[in-house]
């Protein structure tokens, strides 16, 4: 067996777009090459390497090994903003589980994208719980072991109550009218006044 | 020596004799036929110092540009268009071909017709050298001929973690936005105890017939103390303020009232003008029944 | 140096359908590996083998052998036939560069067909430098590490013959015969031209 044959098997193992059977590599090689015996030499100099010499199914090819598929993956960190959408659907799911589809819409009060809760789902923090059974057994969905994770709760009952959201401020709905500080000079508050009728539209651009 | 010689099988081991120019016609037709494959004047010269068949820095400079020269000539007889570098070597060459056989005179600065010739030399070396690189690099196994790269390569992958950069306040924000985007679907206006302008009218106009007259007109008397009395509302004091002195406006432009203020945040002050009780009180009594419709 | 990560870096560079250079391969192994050890050690395990590990411009990648080239009956991918001129330009931009088209025009005796770089830039051999601070800031040219792979080059300094032209003071890139008393420039002299040649052409000289 020439070492100068194994070099040219190599090669053409290695250069082949596709795997080759051995009666394709004997074609190739050099008269009097023992394919068969220097395809076994060369499986076993690769053995154990980062490159293996494969026989699949009578076929021969290098590939790498099997055990490092993964360490050949670059593993990247992608920071990414949530959509309002997506943030509203998460947290009604959340408040609301388990939640069909048709009662995100009517409590989002608009028609919710395919996309967004497929993004809730690829993110790991929704998935499908059972069908609700009522007339046409609609899906519906709830929050992950993933979703606790990422908002550090240790449960679903963690979740503040609407009263909570409430005493936090978060639901505020007060006219700006009404937060007027209490002052006995009507005319020295003309100014502070107008600051505070500009919280409305602080609002707005919260929403927006 | 013919350029016949040149060309025929004559065995290279057979002495040279002392060279001659070529016969100059067949020369130069000889790189006419071949003219489209030169890559300009130089590379004819080249080919030129070529056959001399020495090592190029032997050439015979003086030779190169008779040859060169005859070239132009048979081009110039066949009227065959050459491309104008092949003039201006011509030109060159001639000029250097005149300083080469004239004899030397002192010529300042300008550089020597030997130094001009070497300068030649040169440029023939070069190219040549280049030529030559030229071969060794295509003679170089190559990429996709002699060389090959994996045929099948699996390919790198990049798994991508997205990590999401939300708090739980953007939830609960999200939520409580929800809630009250609910709230708005339904939302009533509250409801505010505030003094309307009409009852401030039928007040005002009240308590101004009730004040001690001194003349024609009614005394100076403060807004403030048109206001109700004990109001604990804030907003219902408010509303009775700013109702109040709207119409006590309203008063003057009809010419019932007089109003006037000292300065800036100063107490506003307001007095009834009886014109005629007759009138006054119609007209007071009209403003009534509209306010009361 | 781990033998595992030998194995990564091996399975790596056979995977990739690039060259890769260290710090590409460094993102993807795994921390504290020696990427330049390790180049250097399979690079040996490969020597004389029928499949060689390159260093091309800095770019590693594995290769069949050179000298194999007869032997391995594959399908050629030969490229287009480059003209004469072409690879006489190639070969002054492989050996001057940084190299501006006057001074290619200079060596070669002759202006440059507007087709001759076009070709070496479409193959992907030739490639624009930076501006030569001269004035007039002319544009050079410069090969690149397709070119190198092209001809199973490591380097520039890998080119056939380079230290004997270096030596012989032919990679001079001066114009040679522009000491012409009259003329700086033989192809800016169109007027003295005029007067010698018997019948200029002044079309065909503008155009040169």
């Amino acid at each position: 067996m020439s070492k100068e044959h194994k070099r040219i098997l190599e090669a053409l193992l290695f250069a082949s777009p596709e795997a080759l059977k051995p009666q394709e590599l004997h074609e190739r090689m050099p008269d009097g090459a023992d394919v068969g015996a220097l395809l076994k030499a060369l499986q076993a100099d690769y053995a154990g390497r980062g490159v293996e010499l494969m026989n699949i199914d009578g076929y021969w090819a290098f590939r790498t090994a099997e055990d490092l598929g993964e360490a050949l993956n670059l593993e990247k960190n992608v920071h990414k903003k949530m959509s309002k959408a997506a943030l509203e659907t998460l947290a009604i799911v959340a408040y609301h589980q388990p939640v069909t589809r048709a009662e995100i819409e009517n409590i989002r009060g608009v028609a919710t994208h395919r996309g967004t809760l497929d993004a809730l789902i690829e993110a790991g923090w929704v998935k499908p719980g059972r069908r609700r059974e009522t007339p046409g057994r609609p899906l519906t969905w709830v929050t992950t072991t993933d979703f606790l994770d990422q908002f550090s709760l240790s449960s679903i009952m963690d979740l503040p109550g609407l009263d909570d959201l409430k005493a936090s401020g978060l639901l505020d709905r007060r006219p700006a009218i009404d937060t007027l500080p209490a002052a006995n000079d009507l005319f020295a508050q003309v100014e502070r006044e107008e600051e505070l009728a500009e919280e409305p539209d602080d609002e707005n651009i919260m929403e927006g | 020596m013919s350029t016949e010689a040149v060309k025929s099988d004559q065995p290279e081991f057979q002495e040279d004799p002392p060279r001659t120019p070529p016969s100059p016609i067949h020369e130069a037709d000889q790189l006419l036929i071949n003219v489209d494959g030169y890559e300009g004047p130089i590379d004819v010269l080249l080919d030129l110092a070529r056959n001399q068949k020495v090592d190029i820095t032997q050439i015979s400079i003086l030779q190169l540009a008779r040859q060169y020269l005859s070239f132009i000539e048979r081009a110039q007889e066949l009227n065959l268009e050459l491309a104008a570098e092949y003039l201006v070597m011509a030109a060159w060459l001639a000029y250097l071909k005149s300083r080469l056989l004239l004899p030397k005179t002192e010529e300042g600065d300008e550089p020597s017709a030997q130094e001009m010739a070497e300068a030649l030399q040169f440029q023939l070396r070069r190219l040549e050298a280049m030529q030559n690189c030229a071969e060794a690099l295509m003679n170089r196994p190559q990429l996709g001929q002699d060389v090959f790269t994996r045929g099948r390569p699996e390919g790198l992958g990049v798994v991508t973690h997205t990590r999401w950069n939300v708090t739980l306040y953007d939830m609960l924000k999200a939520y409580g936005d929800i809630q009250r985007r609910g709230d708005d679907s339904h939302y009533d206006l509250p409801e505010f105890h505030l003094m309307s302008t009409e009852d401030a009218m039928s007040r005002l106009t009240r308590m101004l017939g009730n004040l001690p007259r001194k003349g024609m007109h009614s005394v100076w008397t403060t807004l403030e103390s048109f206001m109700p009395d004990g109001v604990k509302d804030k907003m219902y004091g408010r509303s009775a303020l700013a109702s109040t002195f709207t119409v006590g406006l309203e008063l003057v432009k009809q010419g019932k009232l007089e109003i006037k203020q000292d300065g800036a945040f100063r107490p506003i002050y307001m007095r009834g003008r009886i014109v005629e009780d007759d009138d006054g009180g119609e007209d007071a009594q009209n403003e009534k029944d509209r306010s009361d419709e």
